[in-house]
């Protein structure tokens, strides 16, 4: 599977200014993503996932926000690109897709301009042609009445349509690499499926490299190539899908898996993971991020400073203590419920 | 006898229009649902937004009111009660919410918020008091100290719990959970569901559990309504649900849980084409000619579906 | 799968972090902006004299006309010269700031309190109470209030601070309701409010016990702000000549003698430091204000 | 009190002889100094020049709120329609400074031997601004509006009314009044009164109307009401003055051309406007020369004073400020006022000791830069041939008030240093005053500060002034909780002081009575007092029956100032000026 | 739409019967009437006759019938008559009306035209020095009561300068219609309005300057740029028209403040108006005008209200109007 890359992160950083001092919600992540391939980024809130996004967009306010590293797009270093060149590139080869299809539509404008807003700036049509590409669009986001919503108004369309809508504005201008943050998570379960049959469907048609974050499992599994597994702005674990659910092995990895109650027989106990995701100002940078989470595991299993390793060809995991790590309830076989007070 | 007989609830909201905003038509939210709850069982309402699974709950713990139908509790009908009978009731139903943020007040402390249920039906003196909540705090887990915290020193999980200890504060027989954990991070909503599970045995609890995670409702729930635009289409224990569904609605809800195997994806998505087909070719065996569902009908003793 | 608006969700929550402790909060943020602390300060400094310099001043002689002194320039003497009567206007000034803060802060307060109860019943019931009482306040807001409030003070038999007050009051919370409403209309959707509906507690106790607290920042933030609109609340109805009975000092009264060309240029100490100590009251209370408003809304705080 | 002619500006010949007699007030007990030393106001303009022959001129009309533009001499309310008025109309016969009627005018009069029938004969060449002559009819139509049932004016007054015939018509019953008679040549018309008062000569109403342009109310062509809005008298009112009206704008100002057709010839200006100017910028406006002639409020004096290009005319107004005693109530049965023994103010001594401790010339010469001083009598030095200028009536003595209180047994009992009454209860006295004018409120205090100096209690009624309806309300229904009130009265152009003073008189907000009081205001108005001499000597004696029993104490008598452009020539505000608003012009 | 503003015409109704209704007890309640003061211009009348006057016009009659009359009479049109005017209030208002109009409007234009650019300058570029300028001229604006300001205003540009006129509504010696006519009357006004205009524009920056923060940082903001929307695009095409929705919706209420603003500013500039009017009429208690203004107030608010909707209902596709 040797493709072009269209993306390449390398040790992105990003800080956000609370009170007066930087701390780091995105610390040194890098990866790449191909041409064609479905990346997802998974992790529980407050990880950075959607910061990441938002640095390869150039989305932050550039006040109290501080960039670092790279992200090369095209032979671009997008950090560093002025405003007016980064509008050249967002909207024509990157595409975005936002979690919350009620609000990431102007309420005052048609489906039709929304769509056409994109292609005012990064392509030379017509005001026919644009209309015509704009119904093509909409027909291949599923919807069928395009003239009709055409016309519409955001107010007027049900979440799914909306999301639909938001998609096609992202793909408006044939990108190469399409961001989606959350695209499923404010969706009713049904119309999560038709969004990820969709996406599937369009992907295999454009070939378009997919950054795909989520904290939906079931999401990553249903549609990712590979997956990143990210935790208090870093990447712990890096796999190929198939990989990933067959043998996870960071802690962190496999605790979500354990906690999703539809792997388990019924009635069964979930698995828990102490404690929250620690907020950006309180956490620990040194040593393993992880680690007050799962504190039966011996200090000294874990790496002073912990890098990625290559466990197994294009697998790679953070810190030592995957290999030791175990499930307390497994060795125990009880569980207190001990409140953890942040 | 069942603890809560539901016959044909029905919860309509208007809607106004016109020259005097008179009342034009209805939101039929809820239209003419019947299900029976049996002491100590966990009730699954599965269906997808809005079709009706808060509005049901609400109606049963009398924050709407019913348009028609009956709601027997212990054999006496919610519906028919005046509001100080009904006060009677409060400390037998009560409900767990779907926002440990919002569900809590941030201005109150934890001892407040537990007390709360306890200063409207108990005259306690403060002592009694203090105890009955260190009481509560230690049942759902919390640390003694933490009465005198509020909600936004605790996370979420913890939060919910907190709710759950002031809903437990009256020693209800029913407890309606409309959503609880879906605000929650994977990773506490397993902390939650354990949690719930563990006080109902403890407890005797009768759960109404709502959701739409159909993953959820198979972990917690014996049996299982699957309600669709305000009516039920299926209703069955959870194995014949899941192993047998019969509407073509509530396969099409199964077949929405994403595949947890990356290899079995595409077949997933088959399954689902082919069931939006059947959806198409066979709506009539489904649904009559104005689009409502059937009633339901008995297919087996525990399993009803609503097929001609 | 979780709920669509998580993200408002977190910032009700962050909002909350700092409700137990708004007070603090609010210190945090003036501290941390030099402007807000430095007119908290002054304000302090000028409130202060004006309720305890009352208390040296003989107001009999204060009030005592000397037309061998009228329109005397400042002097030693009178450190802000003399009015129309020979009276000391330094002297007035301190009376009538301290009227005029009295009279801002009642207003406020009564005004606020009307707004605050009508705001929280047709927000906490909503539905037809809603719309009737929502109805009724379109129509009062639609009451041309200068018009009526100039009626009312020819109409009142006994006209003094306490009377003004009432009338003022009765015109001004049309808003603050309207605005408590639209806040209590959301306030009623989230599960707090459910909850203790289920849990059995009456509706005045959720009202004022559960909403209302969590719509006090909302209201503090609203009641600053107001505050400074009010305190030069009589100066136009006095110039009008319908403010305050005159012998009842108030800023207004000293600013309304800016009449004539005359006094506002020979004659400047009668109206100017009343004038500029009504806008530098009115900016501190301000600035003070926007400090508290951004303690209020967690993305807007600087410190 | 008078008929509406309140004489103001040049033009219209107004003879008086001149005020000065202030400057001899007798009533001093110690020689104080002048109070109105350094004012020296010249009635007359100084400027001698030729008039231009097609000059402009633009009066001021000072006031904070618009005029009515009622432009009817019939219908007007406001004094600032008056002020309109009055140049483009005049009165059919002409006054001197006494405000009697004189034969300079447009129409001559002679009045029959029992003094009770009047004939007026119009001049030749006397026509309205559109050329119709001014018939005597049309005087007829005034009396004929003025008393017609449906007229809801307040001009229907005494003089009227005294017209033979004119109750009757007023009630309706007559379509004619049988007292006035016009002749067949349009020329003459002869009135003819029930009662024979010399008050014909200062109070009769000649001013026409002009019926053929306003339309007729006795045919029915038009009604009162309609006529009242009509535009004839709003937007294009005529009359047979010197200037006609060509442009207004509502409520701010009026143009006006001259009249080439005016009776005692072709008027001096092309053209003259009327404008409001708010009474803060008056000044500014004279200055600039926006307008010519304007009357400059008192307070302003002092930057009036420094203007160069004006020149500053006064003269004393037709008014008195007066502190009223309440010392009875209105009959409102009887039509007569009461007097109540047991009023708090029943002893005159004690009245007397107020007016004693009133220290009215600081209030002149120190707020009103002398433009106040002090009041004697309740007819005032204009009205030069009755006004007592030999009277004396207290002036300011504390101690002499002290005195008084002592006699009358007001003393301190208690050491509060208030006296208190002669029983020896507390006594506070509510004092009404009215709000308005940025002094009112510290001369309020100051009487305040006055009576308290003297050992008497005085509060404000209700902590603070009042509002001017609200004040007349409470004074006029003898609101109990008033014991003395500040009013003023604007006396009119009739001495007769029996409107406000008689016992039947409403306005006699005081309440006072006493026979010899009837006595000689009768006698003042009876057929005797068309002999000048009598009737001085009535109100010679009436003067000081009021000084000797204070029902009200007069306070203060008021110059009104005119600050009047350089360039102005011809005009003076002497009552008994010769010129005439035609010879009014500018020079360059 | 239609239906709509036929609707809310109708509902007007109720609504100003009951102003009317209260209008008029309360003018009833005032001490005094237009009568009180009639001794003024002619001390000769009696009080009887006055009385007798009072009779004749109805004053003494109970207010609720001089309410029946005066409203039976209102529905045909007729607000009565001014007693001080002696004209019909209808026509005495509509003599007044235009320059009240004609202030206002251009007020409130000119509010507009100030208020919208460095609102937006201000929301866009938060904490720029431009910024802080235009919130300390807007806190200014808030403090400083308005007729000081109008005051000095027409001191310093009458009175020093002598650029404006000190007062009234336009030269009576030029002809109406002619160029010369235009700028006089432009010259009167200039004063008013902009004494009026920059104190008045405090609601409209803080509105849209607050509003344009809030919008700022809305997800179809983001949106837009990660469309590659240019950044001025993205404040004129989407912040802005959101923006401007609140202050839209604000301009029925707007309309109070302006009546109120006449009130002062006509008086000041002897400009003569339907607010100096009203002063005017309470004094004299010419109840009928008095009753008269307030109801034209409020209708023109309820009016304004309508607008407001009307103009949301266009611009904004969630306010449907059926
Ligand atoms: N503008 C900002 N200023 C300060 N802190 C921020 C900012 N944006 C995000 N953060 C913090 O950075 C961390 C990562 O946030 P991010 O939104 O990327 O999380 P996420 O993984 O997308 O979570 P979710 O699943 O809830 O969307 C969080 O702790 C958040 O509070
Ligand atoms: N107060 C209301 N007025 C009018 N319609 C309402 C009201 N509340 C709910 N509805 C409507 O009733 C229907 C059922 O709503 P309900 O909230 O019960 O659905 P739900 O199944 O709980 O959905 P979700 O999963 O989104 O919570 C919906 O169509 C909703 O729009
Ligand atoms: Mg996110
Ligand atoms: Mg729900």
């Amino acid at each position: 599977m040797l493709k072009n890359p269209v993306l390449e992160i390398k040790d992105l950083r990003t800080s956000f200014s609370i009170k007066g001092d930087y701390y780091a919600a995105v610390d040194g992540v890098s990866f790449t993503v191909h041409e064609n391939e479905v990346v997802a980024i998974v992790g529980e809130s407050g990880c950075g996932k959607s910061a990441l996004a938002l640095s390869v967009m150039g989305l932050h306010n550039s006040k109290g926000t501080k960039l670092e590293g790279q992200v090369n797009f095209g032979g671009q270093n997008l950090l560093t690109l002025s405003r007016s060149r980064l509008d050249k590139v967002r909207g024509k080869d990157i595409g975005m897709i936002f979690q919350d299809p009620m609000t990431a539509l102007n309420p005052l404008s048609t489906i039709g301009r929304q769509i056409e807003e994109p292609m005012d700036y990064h392509m030379k049509l017509s005001a026919s042609e644009k209309k015509k590409r704009t119904l093509e669009l909409l027909r291949r986001v599923g919807i069928k009445n395009e003239q009709r919503v055409y016309e519409q108004y955001p107010h007027e369309l049900s979440g799914g349509m909306r999301q639909r809508v938001v998609i096609a504005i992202a793909l408006a201008c044939d990108p190469v690499l399409l961001l989606a943050d959350e695209p499923t998570t404010a969706l009713d379960v049904t119309i999560q499926a038709q969004i990820m049959d969709l996406m599937k469907e369009l992907q295999n048609q454009m070939k378009t490299g997919i950054i795909l974050i989520t904290h939906d499992l079931g999401v990553v599994a249903e549609m990712a190539d590979r997956v990143i597994v990210m935790y208090a702005g870093e990447v712990v674990e890096i796999a190929e899908v198939k990989e990933l659910f067959e043998n996870p092995l960071h802690p962190y990895t496999r605790s979500l898996l354990n906690s999703i109650p539809s792997n388990l027989e019924a009635k069964e106990k979930l698995h828990v993971i102490d404690g929250i995701v620690p907020s950006i100002q309180n956490l620990d940078r040194k040593g393993c991020r992880f680690a007050p989470r799962i504190a039966w595991i011996p200090e000294e299993d874990h790496e002073e400073m912990p890098e990625m390793h290559e466990a197994t060809p294009n697998h790679f995991v953070r810190c030592s203590c995957y290999k030791t790590f175990y499930f307390p309830e497994d060795r125990v076989g009880e569980r207190e419920y001990v409140a953890t007070n942040s | 006898m069942s603890l809560l007989t539901v016959n044909d609830l029905k919860v309509h909201y208007p809607i106004r229009g016109g020259f005097f905003r008179k009342v034009v038509d209805h939101v039929r939210a809820v239209d003419g649902i019947s299900f029976e709850l049996q002491p100590g069982e966990t009730y699954g309402l599965v269906g997808e937004s809005g079709c009706g699974k808060t509005t049901s709950g609400r109606a049963l713990i009398g924050l709407n009111k019913a348009t028609s139908g009956e709601m027997l509790f212990e054999g006496k009908d919610l519906a028919k009660l005046s509001r100080s009978e009904r006060r009677n009731y409060t400390k037998d139903i009560q409900m767990i919410f779907q926002d440990p943020y919002s569900s809590l007040n941030g201005r109150k402390n934890v001892l407040n918020i537990i007390a709360e249920p306890l200063r409207n039906f108990e005259r306690l003196s403060a002592k009694e008091e203090l105890l009955r909540v260190q009481e509560l705090v230690a049942r759902v887990g919390l640390s003694p100290e933490s009465i005198y915290k509020y909600p936004h020193q605790f996370s979420g999980g913890q939060r919910q719990r907190i709710g759950i200890a002031r809903a437990l504060a009256l020693n209800p027989k029913l407890i309606i959970a409309d959503e609880p954990v879906s605000a929650l991070d994977v990773s506490v909503q397993a902390q939650v569901l354990n949690f719930m599970q563990e006080i109902q045995e403890e407890f005797n609890l009768t759960y109404l559990f709502i959701s739409h995670d159909l993953g959820i409702i198979q972990h917690m729930c014996d049996r299982i309504g699957i309600m669709y635009r305000g009516r039920f289409v299926e209703e069955g224990t959870a194995s014949e649900i899941y192993n047998n569904p019969q509407h073509v609605y509530t396969k099409r809800l199964i077949a929405a849980i994403p595949e947890m195997n990356p290899e079995k994806r595409f077949e997933k998505m088959h399954l689902r084409q082919a069931i939006n087909q059947e959806y198409q070719t066979e709506y009539n065996t489904y649904f009559d000619k104005d689009g409502r569902m059937f009633d339901l009908k008995k297919i087996s003793d525990t399993h009803s579906v609503a097929m001609q | 799968m979780t709920n669509p608006v998580i993200d408002e969700k977190r910032l009700i929550a962050q909002e909350k972090l700092n409700n137990p402790s708004f007070m603090r909060t609010i210190w945090r943020e003036i501290k941390h902006d030099k402007m807000a602390l430095g007119s908290l300060i002054l304000l302090t400094i000028i409130v202060l004299a004006a309720y305890i310099s009352p208390l040296l001043i003989d107001s009999a002689s204060l009030t005592r006309v000397n037309f061998l002194n009228v329109w005397k320039p400042p002097s030693a003497a009178n450190w802000l010269g003399t009015d129309d009567g020979g009276r000391d206007v330094f002297g007035q000034l301190m009376i009538g700031t301290r009227n005029s803060l009295t009279i801002g802060v009642a207003v406020t307060l009564i005004a606020g309190m009307i707004g605050l109860t009508y705001g929280l019943i047709s927000g906490y019931y909503g539905g037809a109470v809603d719309n009737i009482m929502m109805r009724i306040l379109e129509f009062l807001m639609v009451l041309p209030s200068l018009m009526f409030i100039i009626v009312f003070v020819t109409i009142v038999p006994n006209y003094n601070k306490y009377t003004f007050i009432l009338i003022m009051s009765a015109f001004y919370w049309f808003a603050k309701a309207r605005l408590i409403r639209s806040r209590a209309l959301q306030e009623r959707e989230l599960d707090y409010i459910n909850a203790s509906k289920t849990l059995g507690t009456p509706s005045w106790k959720i009202m004022f016990f559960e909403m209302f607290p969590n719509l006090s920042s909302l209201v503090i933030v609203n009641m600053t702000l107001s505050l400074a609109g009010n305190i030069g609340i009589e100066t136009g109805l006095t110039f009008l000549g319908f403010g305050l009975p005159a012998g009842t000092p108030s800023l207004g009264t000293l600013i309304s003698f800016a009449r004539n060309p005359d006094i506002i240029k020979n004659k400047w100490w009668s109206w100017l430091p009343a004038a500029l100590l009504i806008l530098v009251m009115m900016l501190c209370i301000n600035y003070v204000g926007q400090a508290v408003k951004r303690a209020s809304d967690a993305r807007q705080r600087l410190a | 009190a008078c008929t509406g002619k309140e004489k103001e500006g040049a033009g219209e010949k107004d003879p008086e002889k001149d005020p000065e007699k202030k400057t001899e007030e007798p009533t001093k007990e110690e020689p104080k100094e002048d109070p109105s030393a350094g004012l020296d106001f010249p009635m007359d303009v100084s400027n001698k020049a030729e008039a231009l022959e097609d000059g402009e001129l633009t009066w001021a009309m000072v006031t904070d709120t618009p005029f009515e533009g009622t432009l009817s001499r019939v219908f007007y309310s406001g004094a600032y329609d008056y002020e309109i008025i009055s140049k483009f109309d005049e009165d059919l016969l002409a006054v001197d400074g006494d405000y009697l009627i004189t034969n300079e005018g447009a129409a001559t009069y002679e009045i029959s031997e029992d003094n009770k029938t009047i004939t007026l004969t119009i001049r030749d060449g006397v026509k309205w601004h559109d050329g119709e002559p001014v018939k005597a009819s049309d005087l007829l139509y005034s009396y004929q509006l003025l008393g017609h049932p449906d007229y809801t004016g307040d001009r229907y007054d005494f003089m009227i009314e005294n017209v033979v015939g004119m109750p009757d018509y007023n009630a309706g019953k007559t379509k004619e009044i049988s007292g006035i008679v016009v002749s067949d040549d349009e020329k003459q018309i002869s009135l003819t009164f029930t009662e024979a008062t010399p008050s014909i000569l200062s109070g009769i109403w000649t001013a026409p109307t002009p019926r053929h342009h306003v339309g007729d109310v006795m045919t029915g062509e038009i009604t009162i009401e309609e006529l009242e809005s009509s535009d004839k008298i709003r937007v294009n009112p005529i009359g047979f003055g010197p200037y006609k009206v060509v442009k207004i704008i509502p409520g701010e100002s009026v143009l006006y051309e001259r009249f080439d057709d005016y009776w005692k010839g072709k008027p001096n200006l092309k053209s003259m406007v009327t404008k409001v100017v708010s009474s803060a910028s008056i000044l500014e406006a004279l200055k600039k020369g926006e307008v010519d002639i304007a009357s400059v409020p008192v307070d302003q004096y002092l930057n009036a004073k420094d203007i160069d290009n004006i020149e500053l005319l006064a003269k004393v107004d037709l008014a008195y400020t007066y502190i009223g005693f309440k010392l009875g109530k209105w009959d409102a049965e009887k039509k007569e006022n009461v007097m109540d023994p047991n009023a708090k103010l029943a002893d005159k001594r004690v009245r007397q000791a107020m007016w004693y401790a009133m220290d009215n010339e600081t209030i002149g010469k120190e707020l009103y830069h002398g433009l106040r001083f002090p009041a004697t009598s309740l007819i005032i030095p204009v009205f030069a041939s009755f006004h007592d200028a030999d009277l004396v009536t207290p002036s300011y003595d504390p101690e002499k008030a002290k005195a008084l209180l002592d006699e009358a047994g007001f003393v301190d009992v208690n050491g509060d240093g208030f006296r208190e009454d002669a029983d020896g209860n507390e006594f506070v006295l509510n004092f009404a005053s009215m709000s308005g004018g940025e002094t009112a409120e510290p001369i309020a205090q100051f009487y305040m500060q006055n009576w308290a100096d003297v050992g008497i209690k005085v509060q404000l009624l209700d902590g603070r002034l009042h509002e001017f309806n609200s004040f007349y309300d409470m004074v006029k229904a003898d609101e109990p909780k008033i014991d003395i009130y500040q009013g003023a009265w604007g006396t009119g152009s009739d001495p007769d002081p029996s409107g406000l003073y008689g016992r039947t008189a409403s306005f006699n907000y005081s309440r006072f009575t006493n026979e010899k009081n009837d006595e000689l205001l009768a006698a003042g108005t009876s057929e005797k007092a068309f002999d000048s001499d009598y009737r001085k000597d009535i109100y010679k004696q009436w003067q000081a029956l009021m000084a000797e029993e204070v029902p009200v104490a007069p306070t203060v008598y008021r110059y009104t100032l005119r600050g009047v452009n350089k360039r102005v020539v011809n005009y003076s505000i002497d009552p008994a000026t010769e010129l005439w608003l035609s010879d009014l012009g500018v020079s360059e | 739409m239609l239906k709509f503003i036929l609707r809310r015409t109708l509902l007007m109704i109720p609504q100003l019967i009951l102003l009317s209704i209260i209008i008029f007890m309360l003018s009833k309640a005032m001490p005094g009437d237009a009568l009180t003061s009639a001794f003024m211009s002619n001390p000769n009348a009696s009080e009887e006759q006055i009385e007798k006057i009072r009779d004749k016009l109805g004053l003494n009659d109970p207010w609720y019938e001089q309410y029946g009359r005066w409203i039976g009479n209102a529905v045909q049109g007729d607000f009565g008559q001014s007693y001080v005017h002696k004209q019909p209030v209808t026509s005495l208002l509509a003599g007044r009306i235009e320059n009240t109009v004609l202030l206002s409007l251009f007020t409130a234009i000119v509010i507009y035209l100030i208020a919208i650019p460095l609102g937006i300058i201000a929301g866009r570029w938060t904490d720029t020095w431009a910024d802080k300028m235009i919130v300390t001229y807007n806190y200014f604006a808030f403090a400083t009561p308005l007729f000081v300001f109008a005051l000095l205003m027409l001191y310093l540009f009458s009175f020093i300068l002598g650029w404006f006129p000190i007062g009234g509504s336009g030269n009576i010696r030029i002809e109406p219609g002619s160029w010369e006519y235009i700028v006089d009357r432009a010259k009167h006004l200039f004063l008013p309005v902009m004494s009026g205009a920059l104190i008045g524009t405090f609601a409209t920056i803080q509105y849209l300057r607050n509003d344009i923060i809030d919008q700022k940082i809305k997800d179809y903001v983001k949106t837009a740029r990660s469309k590659g929307v240019p950044e001025g695009r993205v404040y004129t095409r989407h912040i802005l028209r959101n923006s401007l929705l609140p202050i839209a919706a604000f301009l029925g209420y707007e309309i109070t403040g302006l009546i109120s603003g006449s009130i002062f500013i006509e008086s000041i500039f002897s400009y003569p108006g339907l607010g100096q009017l009203f002063l005017q009429s309470i004094s004299q208690r010419d109840f009928t005008v008095v009753t008269a203004l307030v109801m034209v107030s409020g209708a023109a608010v309820i009016i304004g209200t309508l607008l407001s909707d009307i103009i949301l209902s266009i611009v904004d596709p969630r306010i449907r109007i059926e």
